[in-house]
């Protein structure tokens, strides 16, 4: 443990939790997809120092190389002017809004850390070691090999499903589309 | 055990036959005409009452062979715990003289029906319920036990509440049907509990009552803790309720003027001759009961007296011919009652049998006037119909100087063996006879109001009259004769009835003094004062006087125009009030009906909104809960996720603060 | 035999359903046969189960215990019997009163007798509660689809109030099961085993009100009674008939097959409350339904205040009690059934059913009149009709019981006089109305209806034996068969004390024949 | 390689769903698109011979991702044959047919998973594999604002519960560091659980508790199910929710922790349920609500699960046989009361006013649906009677008699709506109907309504045979 | 590694986070990014237990929800794109409230 690690991962933690704050108050969508892949650099880097090197690589490729991208594609798509800002109904919640799930979560967030202080340490010596892709890569391939074919099949319920939506949105007179499914 | 008895008269056929009859009317009432009707119920009552004579003269012989009673089991009927019962018949000396009257008296009136009736509505209906009327009664008379007695006792009273209602049409006619069946319907509650008491305490078997007389008075009864003597007290007090429902005596005695709306051969059947007599047969046939107890006896004697005096005092101003005949019955049954409660239960029923006579007679008779008038009731719309009517004339003056109790006539004889037995039997007291004095004068005067004003004098309308036809007439006549001598049947040494009744009531009568100067000067006493009061009656009521309009008590209005409701129709507050019948009606009406409807009203109310209100709360609470959680569903993404959010709270705050222990 | 009872409503549902497919008569054809067939196997049933009782033992359903054991003593018998004779009614006063759906119609007809049927004879717990749900679902289609005014609210209002105590029902029953097998390691719902299980006092407290909950809705007991105000009167007449001469046996039965035999004690806790408010509800029931202005709705109210005459006989349930009880549950359900029918017909015949807009029908009606007449009278108990002897029995067993008791139910009676002639009145009596509709007399087919009623009653009223006589106590809970023979040796043997039967008695005429025969 | 067979059946219904993607390219329309239908069948009815080939031969397989004991296979049968019957009555859609008999086959997948869960990640992608199929079905009608809308509440709020359960699972994981549940439970016994493992089983179960729709994670219920299709909110109702159920069931062990929370959820359920059902309007949010009621008349059979029973009682009355039936009755009603709903009335929005005098003008769907109906209302002469009354005995077998009572009570106020549809449909006349029009089902469609509204009463006077159906085909 | 037990804080914290922003917001882009910061949270927590006990299950289980994350994503864009069409606004309140058909 030294100084850097730990203050990587203060400083990650501060960034991803301050970057997913502003995801969940801001109005500009575009400017949230951003800080959203702000806050998952910030989880990659957290990965990083809990000795998950590759999933912080993943993290930073799948979540905001691919699905964030797709998020900023959407919102360009639905800008009305190419100007995101301007989309008319993206209000801010205000504080009454927010005061209610604030508390509650609030009160888990405690429970939670009152749970781990109470509990001490979980495990009686911490794990040190790094778990390197190799080592990953053989335990999902032999033992979690089902794992890995439902998860192909999730992707492959998504691309049906996308398949599916997307051939309506293609279509702009709806009434010629008779999708008659009771 | 009865295979000996096939050699006897099989006495289901006195009730049967009048039985039959009505169910061939009821049944084929659909396919015969209205006048076979008629003659199909008079058959069955004629050979019912050839049957019975034929019965009666049977026992009579087998009497003097020392049987007792005539008694046919049929089956079985109640057996559970003690309500033990057969439907048996018994035929004995009151119940033979019973069913005698009431079939002899019933056939004559059948026959007077069936040219009353002629041209009335609904003959099949009359003619079907007076059958079934007398088989009921003869039910009544004839059963073997008191259990089976209700059948006809009640049925009676259904018969009853059809006939007088026989007109229907008329609101009031109706009222006073239900009137009456509720009334003595009331009477049947204490009936049956007294039937059902005595049936727990001893027997209610007409041929085993002679036990209670061996019975130990002071045990103590296990289930209600009184003694037996106390309970059979109370058994007494509550047979002597149905009996007083039935024969019309105080307090529910109001029935019986209305009941007059049923035509009158009703009337003359039902409600002077036979069915109101049933509480005299009653407490005749519990007279052991009665006897153990001289309170109890004194309370039918006063009861008795009470009502005769008050029937003859509201007969006096009635302006209703038939009503005038309806109080004048209520009286004369207070006179039956009055013997019966002094221990002269011979005498009661000697009474019950000559009045059968003449009131029916007097019956028959004012049904032959309305007839004849059209419906006219009112006496004082009558008048001088002597000339027009005279045979019914002369039959109602037979009849109605044996009410007045004029002597020799068979009304003298019966009323003043009764005000004998009333002075001179260990029970009776020279109170109870004054009473009955007064109220034999008051009858005699009555009586001669009633023949005054009817049929003496001039007209006092436009008669358009209705000749009656013989077959009004002979019933008229043969009934009158009966009503003169009948009383001769009690005479010392010709035929004594009493010593007739003597093997039947044995030492439970009280016998009057046989003292026969008292006697005699006690019959001359009530035969002057009959007469007097005739007299009297006859000058009040003087054709002269009714010329002038001198009418007593003087009217507040035109005679003529007296109605049954009318309130006050006279001048005098007294003559009101009696005429009110003394206000029964108005204090029931306070009493009972009135907040019996109210109550009914009420709860009715209670019952809609209340208790199912209960109910309907319960829907309204449920219906309220049902209305926050679905308010929740307002389909935002956002709210729902907030509640599944508190949920996840919830479980938390659970957690930290049970832990994993079980609640 | 038992199982017929069972097959032929069931059979004759199906067979109805072929038959509605050809024609409505089709259907009411086969139905009528159905029905009076069934009578026949009931009757035979009962001449069995009149000397011995008569059983089915069959496991059903192993994994649960359920068994599909009947039992038929005569009482269940004798219920049967009047379940499907009231069948062969609603199906023949049916006839013309329903036109539409009349396949259906007669469907759930059968299906609800089918019901009431396993409801008498199941002698295992979930057997029972089985027909007892049976009947909710044709007595919904029956009132829903074919009834009158507020027809749907009425069916809702009668399921509702029946499922929610049959809920309550339930638990005891499965607390039982519960119980025994806790006590023995078996699961069964047989009733015979069930009877095994020893319940303290707190847990009889429980398990009866349980059974109290559930029995008193259907009877109904006071202050459960409030779906029936709506339920008969709204009901078809065939639907009425079958409620009240019926449905509300199927209470009353259950009450004391069941709810007294698993928990005799509660029971008796519970009686002395249990036996005011019978009586109360027999005055409550009488006195409302002397204000009220719609003939079925006085009907209904009056049906209240006589089923808690029963009510009262089985609480008691003294020799004469429970006879009484049995006895007037056939009356009522006869007389009550009638009434209901002549009701029905007079609704039909105007469509209407307030006393504003009757009067004076008897001119017109001369027959109807007679029948309604002697009904009214039935049910007020006149003497001569088997209610009499039922009411009677009562009386007597509530005036064994407390003198104060068997006074007010005797004083009841009075009241059923009250409202009975002025329903009678109301319709029959006073005034021709002015504009009468065109108003048939009964028809020969309702005076046949009608006829075979009365001659029943009659039967009942004159031979009351022939159905108390072989009540065998074998087969009841032991409470009732204690109560039976002790009370009813009390008064035995009181009755020894205050007299003697043995004494000298008066001869009789044939005693004094045979005296003579003999001297000479 | 034994172990390879033991996801024999999970291996049929992927590959057999790729190949049906692949032959509707060829089959776009006309009669070879029944063929789709019947692909879908045989692959079920394949998996299911897979199923019973492989029960309880090899124990747990594949490191204890599935579990082929001889009640998971038991379960897995009963859920494809929802499946299959949904398969089998649904319509097949003019566009799109190869993608939805795809879904439908990739939702008997994840209700086997489901079914043998041997993982906690078996666990997260069953049912995510569930959900995901579910969202598409549920916004198939893409045409459809309705559609759509229940379509992207339940992907956010399914969204959601599959984050609370990964998360829980996580903590539990944080704790245990073992994601095989067999560990976990023997990890538990005879220890107090830590809080943080406590609160990570509390979150796993609201993830739980959503795909059960059990209150208070119910309120996507009535939304969802109105805006799917009749088949997939029929799914929603009986596949998915039976699989959550069978999930659960290997966690008894938290019936030791959990039991309050779990009981309630439970009670929550039966009576909140009931009582939204109440007045509702709207036939198929009637039947949400009822199947959140349904919800808690199965947790309150799970809940006795740890419960002793005397040795001598059959094995059959134990508590996961009580949920297993419960699974197939309540599952049969539902998809059946949906299946004959939409086969009378097509429109999204479904009111009881639309449903009036239906009996008379299309009386054998309208038979159907009353008879389904019964049979959710738990009324005698339908399976649903036995459904209920084995998991109340159970309860009180269990001596849970107040949690039972509630239920029975609960059930009381759910008659009412129960009662409503059963009255709109057959007591007014068709008159009142504001929609003339109804629509046509093909024969096939009835013959299959008609035979299970049979099999509903048919098995109803022979509960044990289904009982024995369900456990002992194997 | 020591931060284990502070990363399970930090994933509870962003996956509450990521629960607050589901409720509070009314745009569906924002709703399905939150959603996204919960699946993120929990894999954050599943890599801090695999730290905590140093194999690789909970890391393994990361991989699980990535494509799980990224199939909900694309399902859910797909129907955002679809509903922005057929309701012109991605605001969740208007999509419920708008009048059903």
């Amino acid at each position: 443990m030294t100084f850097l690690d730990a203050s990587i991962f203060w400083a990650s933690s501060f960034v991803a939790i301050a970057a997913t704050l502003i995801v969940i108050i801001s109005r500009n969508p575009f400017y949230a997809v951003l800080y959203l892949i702000l806050s998952l650099f910030g989880v990659s880097m957290i990965f990083y120092t809990l000795g998950a090197p590759f999933l912080a690589a993943l993290e930073v490729i799948v979540y905001a190389g691919a699905i964030m991208v797709l998020f900023l594609f959407v919102v360009q798509m639905l800008s009305p002017a190419g100007s995101p800002a301007t989309m008319p109904d993206i209000q801010r919640p205000s504080l009454i809004q927010l005061i209610f799930p604030a508390l509650l979560s609030t009160i888990l967030v405690i429970v939670v850390v009152l749970a781990l202080l109470r509990s001490g340490s979980m495990v009686g010596t911490e794990a040190t070691n790094v778990v390197s892709a190799r080592e990953l890569g053989i335990a999902l391939f032999t033992h979690h090999y089902l794992g890995v074919e439902l998860a192909s099949l999730i992707l492959l319920i998504g691309i049906v499903g996308g398949m599916h939506l997307g051939r309506a949105a293609g279509i702009q007179d709806e009434t010629e589309v008779k999708v008659a499914l009771r | 055990m009865d295979t000996m008895t096939s050699i006897y008269p099989s006495l289901w056929l006195i009730p049967g036959l009048p039985a039959l009859a009505a169910l061939l009317i009821f049944i084929f009432s659909g396919s015969i005409r209205p006048r076979s009707a008629g003659w199909i119920a008079t058959t069955g009552v004629a050979m019912s009452f050839l049957w019975a004579i034929f019965s009666f003269i049977v026992y009579n012989n087998a009497t003097s062979k020392g049987a007792v009673f005539f008694h046919q089991i049929g089956w079985k009927w109640l057996d559970a715990g003690f309500v033990q019962a057969n439907a048996g018949l018994l035929l004995d000396r009151v119940s033979g003289i019973f069913a005698l009257v009431i079939t002899g008296v019933g056939f004559l009136i059948h026959l007077f029906s069936t040219s009353y009736m002629e041209n009335e509505e609904g003959q099949r209906r009359y003619f079907g319920f007076l059958s079934l009327f007398v088989a009921s009664m003869l039910i009544l008379v004839l059963a073997d036990n008191a259990f089976f007695m209700l059948i006809g006792w009640e049925g009676v009273g259904a018969c009853s509440f059809a006939l007088i209602g026989h007109h229907y049409e008329k609101r009031e006619n109706v009222a006073a049907a239900l009137k009456a069946f509720f009334v003595t319907r009331f009477g049947d509650v204490f009936l049956i509990l007294g039937v059902l008491l005595l049936a727990m305490i001893g027997t209610v078997d007409f041929t085993r009552l002679e036990t209670f007389g061996l019975a130990d008075l002071n045990i103590v009864h296990p289930v209600f803790n009184l003694t037996f003597g106390q309970l059979l007290v109370i058994a007494g007090l509550l047979l002597l309720g149905g009996a007083a429902g039935k024969s019309a005596q105080l307090p529910l005695q109001t029935w019986l003027p209305d009941a007059m709306a049923g035509p009158t051969p009703v009337s003359a059947l039902i409600h002077a001759a036979t069915m109101v007599t049933a509480g005299v047969y009653l407490i005749a046939r519990f007279h052991i009961v009665f006897a153990l107890s001289p309170e109890l006896m004194m309370v039918v004697a006063v009861i008795g007296v009470l009502t005769a005096f008050y029937g003859a005092t509201c007969a006096i101003v009635q302006t209703d011919i038939k009503r005038i005949l309806a109080f004048s019955t209520i009286s004369q049954i207070g006179f039956m009652m009055l013997a019966l409660g002094v221990g002269a239960f011979s005498i009661g029923l000697f009474h019950f049998f000559t009045h059968a006579f003449f009131k029916a007679l007097l019956f028959l008779a004012a049904g032959s006037v309305i007839h004849a008038l059209h419906g006219e009731q009112n006496i004082f719309k009558m008048g001088g119909l002597r000339k027009e009517l005279p045979g019914v004339f002369l039959a109602t003056v037979a009849g109605t100087i044996a009410l007045a109790g004029i002597p020799l006539t068979s009304g003298f004889f019966s009323k003043d063996a009764i005000l004998w037995s009333a002075l001179t039997s260990d029970r009776g007291n020279i109170l109870l006879y004054g009473v009955g004095l007064t109220t034999a004068v008051l009858t005699a005067i009555y009586s001669a109001r009633l023949i005054y004003v009817v049929f003496l004098g001039a007209p006092r309308a436009d008669y358009h009259l209705h000749a009656p036809s013989p077959r009004q007439t002979w019933p008229l006549y043969i009934l009158a004769v009966f009503a003169l001598f009948a009383g001769f049947l009690n005479v010392p040494g010709l035929l004594h009835w009493e010593h007739y009744f003597q093997p039947h009531f044995k030492g439970w009568a009280s016998e009057p003094s046989h003292n026969l100067t008292g006697e005699i000067i006690a019959a001359a006493v009530s035969a002057v004062l009959a007469v007097a009061g005739w007299f009297v009656g006859s000058v009040l009521f003087s054709p002269k006087r009714m010329v002038e309009g001198r009418i007593i008590p003087e009217p507040a209005m035109d005679p003529m125009a007296i109605r049954i409701e009318t309130a006050s129709p006279y001048r005098f507050g007294v003559a009101n009030f009696l005429y009110r019948a003394w206000d029964f009606d108005h204090l029931y009406a306070t009493l009972v009906t009135r907040p019996y409807r109210k109550i009914s009203k009420v709860l009715s109310w209670t019952d809609e909104y209340l208790v199912d209100g209960i109910y309907e709360a319960g829907s309204v609470i449920l219906q309220l809960f049902h209305g926050f959680f679905v308010t929740l569903q307002n389909g935002r993404v956002g709210r729902y996720a907030a509640v599944m959010l508190f949920g996840a709270a919830l479980i938390a705050l659970l957690l930290t603060f049970f832990g994993s222990g079980n609640l | 035999m038992l199982m017929l009872t069972l097959i032929i409503p069931l059979a004759g549902a199906l067979f109805v359903l072929l038959a509605g497919r050809v024609n409505a008569t089709g259907a009411r054809v086969v139905a009528l046969i159905s029905t009076v067939l069934s009578l026949q196997v009931a009757y035979l049933l009962a001449a069995q189960a009149r000397f011995a009782v008569i059983e089915v033992d069959n496991l059903w359903i192993p994994s649960f215990g359920v068994h599909f054991a009947l039992q038929a003593d005569w009482i269940a018998a004798l219920m049967v019997l009047l379940t499907s004779f009231l069948s062969v009614f609603a199906v023949a006063v049916s006839w013309r009163e329903i036109t539409e759906r009349v396949t259906s119609f007669h469907v759930w007809l059968l299906i609800l007798q089918l019901g009431v049927t396993i409801v008498f004879l199941a002698r295992d717990l979930m057997l029972f509660y089985l027909g007892w749900e049976l009947m909710l679902i044709p007595m919904l289609f029956l009132i829903g689809s074919w009834g009158t005014g507020r027809k749907e609210y009425s069916a809702f209002k009668f399921v509702l109030f029946t499922f929610t105590g049959s809920i309550f029902m339930l638990s005891s029953m499965l607390y039982l099961y519960y119980r025994h097998i806790v006590d023995t390691g078996v699961a069964s719902f047989h009733m015979d085993d069930l009877l095994q299980v020893q319940l303290s006092q707190g847990e009889q407290w429980w398990v009866f009100l349980g059974f109290l909950i559930g029995f008193g809705v259907k009877a109904p007991l006071l202050p459960l009674h409030t779906w029936l105000i709506d339920a008969y009167p709204n009901a078809p007449t065939a639907g009425s008939l079958m409620l009240s001469g019926v449905l509300s046996k199927t209470g009353i039965y259950g009450l004391f097959r069941i709810g007294e035999s698993f928990a005799p004690v509660g029971f008796s806790d519970f009686r002395p409350l249990l036996i005011w408010l019978a009586l109360a509800g027999i005055f409550y029931g009488a006195w409302i339904a002397f204000s009220q202005r719609d003939i079925k709705r006085l009907i209904a109210y009056a049906s209240l205040s006589h089923v808690n005459f029963i009510l009262l006989g089985i609480f008691i349930a003294s020799d004469e009690g429970f006879k009484g009880a049995i006895l007037q549950m056939l009356c009522h359900g006869i007389s009550t059934a009638a009434l209901f029918l002549i009701a029905g017909a007079i609704q039909h015949r105007i469509s209407d059913r307030e006393f504003d807009s009757l009067g004076g029908l008897w001119r017109i009606a001369p027959a109807m009149g007679a029948f309604f007449l002697f009904f009214a009278f039935a049910s007020l108990g006149l003497p001569g009709t088997g209610n009499f002897v039922g009411e009677l029995y009562i009386t007597a067993a509530a005036l064994e019981y407390h003198w104060v008791i068997g006074g007010l139910t005797a004083v009841a009676v009075l009241f059923a006089a009250f409202y009975s002639l002025r329903l009678f009145t109301a319709a029959m009596h006073g005034p021709e109305p002015a504009a009468l509709p065109n108003f048939p007399d009964t028809n020969s087919r309702e005076n046949l209806l009608l006829s075979v009623l009365a001659i029943m009653l009659i039967i009942l009223g004159l031979f009351p034996s022939v159905i108390t006589a072989p009540i065998n106590t074998g087969t009841l809970p032991t409470g009732i068969e204690t109560r039976m023979r002790n009370l009813s040796e009390t008064n035995y043997s009181s009755n020894h004390i205050m007299l003697s039967h043995h004494s000298t008695l008066p001869i009789t005429v044939a005693d004094a024949a045979l005296l003579q025969e003999a001297e000479q | 390689m034994i172990s390879w067979l033991n996801v024999l059946p999970e291996a049929i219904l992927s590959v057999s769903a790729v190949v049906l993607l692949i032959v509707s390219t060829l089959a776009q329309s006309g009669p070879m698109r029944d063929l789709l239908r019947w692909i879908s069948i045989f692959a079920i009815a394949a998996a299911s011979a897979a199923l019973i080939y492989t029960s309880g031969k090899f124990g747990l397989s594949v490191d204890g991702w599935t579990l082929a004991t001889p009640f998971t296979t038991s379960v897995s049968l009963v859920l494809l044959s929802l499946v299959a019957w949904a398969v089998l009555t649904s319509p097949i859609p003019d566009t799109s047919a190869g993608e939805w008999f795809a879904l439908l086959l990739f939702a008997a997948l994840g209700s086997v998973v489901l079914a043998r869960v041997g993982n906690l990640a078996a666990l997260f992608l069953g049912i995510e594999v569930l959900s995901l199929t579910l969202y598409i079905m549920v916004g198939f009608k893409y045409t459809s604002r309705l559609s759509l809308r229940g379509g992207v509440m339940y992907l956010v709020l399914a969204g959601v519960g599959s984050a609370f359960l990964a998360y829980g699972m996580a903590l539990v994981y944080a704790v245990y560091g073992t994601l095989s549940i067999a560990e976990l439970r023997a990890s538990t016994e005879g220890v107090t659980m830590p809080l943080i493992a406590l609160f990570g089983y509390g979150m796993f179960l609201v993830g739980v508790g959503f795909k059960l729709a059990a209150v208070p994670f119910h309120m996507w219920a009535p939304d969802v199910y109105e805006a799917a299709p009749s088949s997939a909110a029929g799914l929603i109702a009986s596949a998915s929710k039976g699989a959550a159920i069978a999930a659960l069931l290997p966690f008894s062990f938290l019936l030791n922790s959990h039991f309050l929370i779990i009981a309630a959820l439970c009670a929550g359920s039966m009576i909140v349920g009931n009582l939204l059902g109440l007045r509702e309007t709207r036939v198929k949010r009637i039947l949400a609500y009822s199947s959140i009621a349904h919800v808690g008349y199965l947790l309150l059979g799970f809940l006795t699960i740890k419960t002793e029973l005397p040795a001598s009682l059959p094995a059959t009355m134990t508590a996961e046989g009580a949920i297993v039936f419960y699974i197939f009755v309540y599952g049969i009603s539902a998809l059946g009361a949906f299946t004959a709903l939409g086969a009378m009335r097509s429109q999204t929005v479904v009111s009881l006013n639309d449903l009036h005098g239906l009996g008379r003008t299309r009386p054998i769907p309208a038979a159907c649906l009353l008879l389904f109906v019964i049979s959710l209302a738990g009324l005698p002469l339908s399976i649903g009677f036995w459904g209920k009354l084995y998991l109340f005995s159970t309860a009180f077998k269990a001596g849970f008699l107040k949690l039972a009572i509630i239920g029975l009570i609960g059930s009381a106020i759910g008659l009412f709506y129960y009662v409503r549809i059963i009255v709109h449909l057959y007591m007014v006349s068709p008159e009142m109907n504001p929609r003339s029009e109804t629509e046509q089902t093909s024969s096939f469609q009835n013959a299959v309504l008609i035979a299970s509204a049979a099999a509903v009463v048919i098995f109803s006077i022979f509960p044990d045979m289904l009982y024995f159906l369900i456990r002992g085909i194997y | 590694m020591p931060f284990a037990e502070p990363a399970l804080v930090v994933a509870t914290i962003l996956f509450f986070i990521g629960v607050t922003g589901v409720i509070v917001r009314r745009n569906l882009l924002f709703v399905l990014m939150s959603m996204e910061v919960m699946l993120n949270a929990a894999g954050l927590a599943f890599v801090a237990g695999s730290a905590l006990h140093g194999e690789p299950d909970g890391q393994i289980f990361f991989l699980f929800i990535l494509p799980v994350a990224a199939a909900e994503v694309a399902i859910g864009l797909a129907l955002a794109v679809l509903i922005y069409r057929k309701f012109q606004t991605l605001d969740l309140w208007s999509i419920a409230d708008a009048a059903g058909e």
